[in-house]
């Protein structure tokens, strides 16, 4: 197992994604003799894991059962210990695509945050590139080394632990692409230039308001990046129902049965004529949904 | 309180349909005398808002007893947010509230506000700051529920009902958002001095927003299914009296016998208006949909049921004369419903409606088809559903039948923004659907035509594999 | 003919609209004698249109035909002569709704613009209510009095040609709500807290800009406005289709008809087992559709 | 100029796959000396471009030549914009522009840049603004169009080529959205040396992605209909030489054969070799769907069919001898043909693929059922369709069949934003819909009960009619 790389089978030191059903999920770091405690009992490490084949359903101590899944970066996105507000799926996957990243680039990152989108940016760069990214908090920036070797991607990822508005990214002329999570990305952007390559790179900065948004489109601008754009991305999730519809009775038909052939033809395609009720398959949105996670502003920075 | 001779419209009597408010949250109730309601978690105790004006905000002190409340800081105390703050020097150290429940008693007998000490709260929470907006936005409606203790009394208005029953009780009003409501309304050019037909099996909300916008001028049929209208929602407006002249209601299991001009309403011929009672009878004993206002039919059958083994004593003498009362009362009944058959039929009858708003949860295509022959031509109709897939089938119907024009499927997309300096941003959770809506104009049947004719009214949309001009 | 009331019959003097077909209208002016060309030919207004019922058949000239409709506030809107950006329908129920409309109201407006918002609320408050509708472009002003005038509306409505941030609404303490679409609505909240009753009202102002909205919050909390809410709405229209779809031939089936079942059954509920397509109904949205109109802000006056 | 030797890489070279741009238009096109191709409605040359660095921009000068182009403002040419700005002094007095084609050429010869010419075009129209936001934008592009001469060269990428197949053709890629093409990646979760499977009919875009996304390490297998995988969309990122020998295809018509072990790819047996050949050739003459990038076959059938009246003189000799040619040169095609299909069969037979990813205008459930066989437990798959339906009976089937665990229905939406000081806003034209994606993960397949068990592998959603906590 690594978060950049299948394996079929569970072993002993693997992080392992517990499917607890219905988009409930929950990492369990694999250990020979250890015991991880489910709704459903208990998972016995070595017996019900370790040589088992990932995507396996397992049972557990009261008789419930769960699968056990390969981590990947979106798995890991939605089950990791939160330390700060993180990024989500479809925020990152427009992130990947709009910064051009692919195996071999180099990019810079801050806030590491709890390294959701670290992860998906590892996994995207692996084997030949390599992630720098900039943690101004100490302990987040200790916790989340400790997971990058866990999932055995450490070899493709520089932390550092400092301000990257006061002190950069630690290195220059070296990024592909530079991603900004953080309160003021405006102070951060002259460093962000500094850590890309001669030729070029991409910019993206995520920010929560629009005021920051400003801010850093003027900063981008002034600093001579080119393609300023901002956007926004939300998710909608369609969730599959059957539904059952009553029909309407408007009274038995005094008049010859052509006289009013629609009444009852309305529901002739779903309802023989005695029928009460028709069932349909539809989907529903869910009753609240994310309406903002945050603005995406993009920018190329050209040669320099 | 010296108050002035024209504010007597803007007080709260008793006997009001009120709506009580909190935040974003709405309860509609009507006042009554030493009546407990509970709000949030509370009871309260509505007599003394009785004289105060409406739109007062009120201190719900200890007993469930209002007050009213001297500053109004409490109105915008939904604006507590700290989205885009800087985080980073937030230890995690496992004590996610720094404050105790002391701290936080001395707070509220200094007097500090809701607002402020849930500000305090937030700033002293360690974990706060690391939760999700959705999170956050959860952790503050909870706070506020714990320390809010006001409640503003308001004169109900449609966009307050909606509103109430999206946040309430959306299941009650088919997921009908407020903002669909408003198309509804507008689409249909509901205006006063028109002839509305409505179905409405969304708590009578629908109905409530139409008698709004016409303002008691004109005339609204209720097209009803099974035993009597629903009309909840619309109580919760509090109308004035002679609004209800202008309300009338039909069942639609007489929409056959209408349409075939076969529907007897009058009752000169005793055998005729004793069927006609028969079948209002039959409808009073089977009402699964609607409200169960009176429960006396039933509780005679009972009776009836249980009267065989009964001697003739005196005790049955006094029941004879109970029943036969009761028998009166209930043919009087009947004679009333019978009137009010009538006189929606007459109305009915002449097919000039002027509009057609349908909101329910019945499969929509049919009742469309069956209703839509009540309008007059060139008048607006709008068809409400939660599932898009029931009025692809109106659509297409409607386009193989003809008599139509302007037909539209559409829904509309809503966003809240929070407004703050430096900290403005679209609202972290949306609604997400708020229902569709199948909109057109009636046209004049052309007779030259069969109904079914491959020539539709309107070039009928082209068969596309791939078409570049949409997605 | 009016826009607040229904007639039977189209009479001389009447705007009508006609319907071209597939959501174009345009309004006509009927008038005895006189000829309308459209696409299909000419109609004639003495013969093809007085006296028809409305929404009747036309054949034109040509041999086409159109269909005409009595004038609605939605109709003007989509088929009005522009002179400004306009409102449009979507905006305009959420305007009218939240605004507290209903017959008998009495409303203050500015910019007038083209019109399409005031037939809206004319028909809302009519037959009791008053519009006071404030419009700083003298030909606009003109025009707009003019149409009122043929539409049958100038009963219930004021329009005054003057500056709203300067010279305010020209009425004091009688309006039940105040609608600002104008840049600087932020320079007018102050006239129309004076416009509106003691008692209190609703007032919403529509701007395209976030900043515009900033600012006009901002004057909102300092005039003491109440419950301030801004939104925004976006139509979506649903077209329906018919859409053919190929099945996909996994070539015959060597094994016996039960070894791999699923892979026919895919397509059984819509296809028989020879059928080499699908036909099913859906709805397509349009490739480009209004991705913005304006935001709307919407406060209470509470009483004063 | 002297370059420095590690700008090698990022020179334009003869051969390359480029992508010209113009604001927000996109077009792709190989460098081919002497070669003219139109670009918005313009000729131009590319031999000048060859020797330049990626991103120039190049002014096109009469007779379609390129000029690099000394200063850079065209880049934000697209930022012209006035919505939000005060219209009342405008008088509409009938003429909409003020400037007359003098005035502009008079502008051109002081050295306007194109932003400075539309903006006074704006300027001086009269109905500018009172045209719709639409309409506007419309008038700006239009003016663009005219008045724009420059030329931006790009390498490629995922990015561009999205955004250019979305505005440009979107039909060509059944309307994928270049947002939702990067839900697809990432739910799929596409890298470096996994193996892939891809059924792509949308151009081929979606299989050049995947491949950028794996940047050489693994495998990727498409899987094609008809005649001949579709790659157009995946020649435009003009990947290395190496990339290609990651990619296998399989012909979806041998699925069956494959799934029970009947598939025979060797060539030992000459009759089994010439079964294959003839399956193969039977292929190359039913291409409805691939690009015909050779005609060879066709052309040699025909001379087959008119070979019959033909005499043995010297010419007839020729023709024999170029027809053997030719039937060898075909048999070493089929033979490859054959190689490639035992390469791919190979890959496909241990059914431990890492991914599957469909994307086309087919019905995509048999699609579905049958591809998902060959990917290995605990791997994710994602299908794209422009119509939700499909992907409606897609998720049924799989809740019925088990073997799955995360099925999501999704889509996106997505919006562009003008970030202008005191005019931001978001921009007035959005697209419609992106499609809808179907994502999951495979599990092991529970052999302890039937495929079709009412007990799913995840509680299935509850049938509703009214349910509360959804609308």
């Amino acid at each position: 197992m690594s978060f950049v790389e299948y394996s079929d089978l569970i072993k002993d030191g693997d992080v392992a994604i517990v499917h607890l059903g219905h988009n409930s999920v929950t990492p369990v770091k694999v250990q020979h003799g250890a015991q991880t405690q489910t709704r459903y009992g208990a998972i016995r490490h070595s017996s019900d894991l370790i040589g088992q084949r990932y995507g396996s359903k397992v049972t557990c101590s009261k008789g419930g059962w769960v699968h056990v899944l390969h981590p990947t970066p979106e798995l890991w996105t939605v089950s990791l210990p939160h330390r700060t507000q993180i990024l989500y799926t479809p925020d990152i996957a427009m992130v990947t695509m709009m910064l051009e990243l692919k195996p071999g680039s180099v990019v810079c990152e801050s806030g590491t945050g709890s390294g959701s989108l670290s992860h998906a940016i590892l996994r995207t760069i692996a084997p030949t590139g390599h992630l720098h990214t900039v943690e101004f908090h100490q302990q987040r920036a200790e916790k989340v080394v400790e997971e990058f070797k866990e999932h055995r991607v450490d070899h493709l990822v520089t932390v550092r632990n400092q301000d990257v508005c006061k002190d950069g990214f630690g290195v220059t002329g070296v990024a592909d692409a530079v991603f900004l999570d953080i309160p003021s990305p405006w102070e951060a952007v002259g460093h962000a230039k500094a850590a890309m390559k001669k030729h070029g790179g991409r910019l993206c900065s995520f920010s929560p308001c629009i005021e920051q948004v400003q801010r850093t489109c003027e900063a981008l601008t002034e600093q001579g990046f080119e393609e300023i754009r901002t956007l926004e991305v939300l998710l909608r999730v369609h969730n599959v129902r059957d539904v059952t519809l009553q029909l309407p009775d408007f009274g038995p038909d005094p008049s010859s049965s052509q006289a009013s052939p629609e009444a009852m033809e309305g529901a002739s395609t779903t309802a023989s004529p005695n029928q009460t009720s028709v069932r349909i398959k539809t989907t529903t949105l869910l009753r609240e949904m994310p309406g903002h996670t945050g603005y995406l502003t993009f920018a190329t920075k050209p040669r320099t | 309180m010296a108050h002035s001779e024209d504010d007597h419209e803007y007080r709260i009597k008793e006997g009001d349909h009120i709506v009580l408010k909190r935040g974003d949250v709405y309860k509609a109730v009507q006042i009554q005398r030493k009546k407990k309601v509970i709000f949030e978690k509370q009871w309260i105790l509505l007599d003394n808002v009785v004289g105060h004006l409406y739109s007062t905000t009120f201190e719900i002190s200890s007993g469930g007893s209002l007050q009213p409340k001297e500053d109004k800081e409490t109105q915008s105390s939904t604006d507590v947010k700290v989205t885009g703050t800087d985080n980073r020097h937030i230890v995690d150290d496992g004590k996610s509230q720094k404050l105790t429940r002391d701290d936080i008693e001395t707070m509220k007998e200094q007097g500090l506000t809701d607002k402020e000490i849930i500000k305090q709260l937030i700033d002293n929470s360690s974990t706060f700051s690391n939760k999700t907006g959705y999170a956050q936005d959860k952790y503050i409606k909870k706070k506020k529920k714990k320390y809010e203790n006001t409640v503003t009394v308001l004169k109900p208005t449609c966009r307050i009902i909606a509103m109430m029953y999206h946040g309430r009780e959306p299941g009650k009003i088919c997921h009908l958002r407020y903002d669909t409501l408003a198309q509804m309304l507008t689409l249909a050019n509901i205006h006063a001095g028109s002839k509305v037909l409505v179905f409405d099996t969304c708590a009578g909300l629908v109905l409530g927003a139409i008698m709004e916008r016409m303002g008691g001028y004109g005339s609204v049929i209720q097209m009803y299914p099974g035993g009597g209208p629903v009309r909840a929602g619309m109580e919760c407006f509090g109308f004035p009296a002679h609004f209800h002249d202008m309300l009338h209601e039909f069942p639609i299991c007489h929409v056959n016998a209408l349409l075939a001009g076969k529907l007897d309403t009058s009752a000169k011929d005793p055998t005729e208006g004793e069927k006609q009672v028969k079948v209002a009878a039959e409808e009073e004993q089977n009402q699964p949909e609607a409200e169960q206002q009176e429960g006396i039919p039933q509780e005679e059958n009972m009776e009836i049921n249980t009267g065989d083994d009964v001697g003739q004593d005196p005790e049955k003498l006094e029941k004879e004369k109970r029943q036969e009362a009761k028998a009166q009362e209930r043919k009087e009944k009947l004679e009333e419903k019978r009137r009010k058959l009538a006189a929606a039929a007459a109305l009915l009858e002449g097919r000039n409606a002027d509009g057609l708003v349908i909101a329910s949860q019945f499969h929509p295509s049919s009742l469309l088809l069956g209703l839509l022959k009540f309008l007059a031509p060139s008048r607006p109709f709008v068809v409400y559903s939660q599932y898009k897939e029931t009025l692809i089938e109106c659509y297409t119907k409607l386009k193989e039948q003809g008599g139509t024009v302007n037909l539209m499927i559409t829904d509309t997309w809503l966003r809240h923004y929070q407004v703050l300096p430096d900290r403005t941003h679209p609202l972290l959770l949306m609604s997400g659907g708020g229902g569709y809506l199948l909109s057109g104009t009636t046209v004049a049947f052309d007779r030259s035509k069969p109904a079914a004719s491959p020539l539709a009214e309107e070039p009928a949309p082209k068969r596309q594999k791939v078409k570049d001009s949409e997605s």
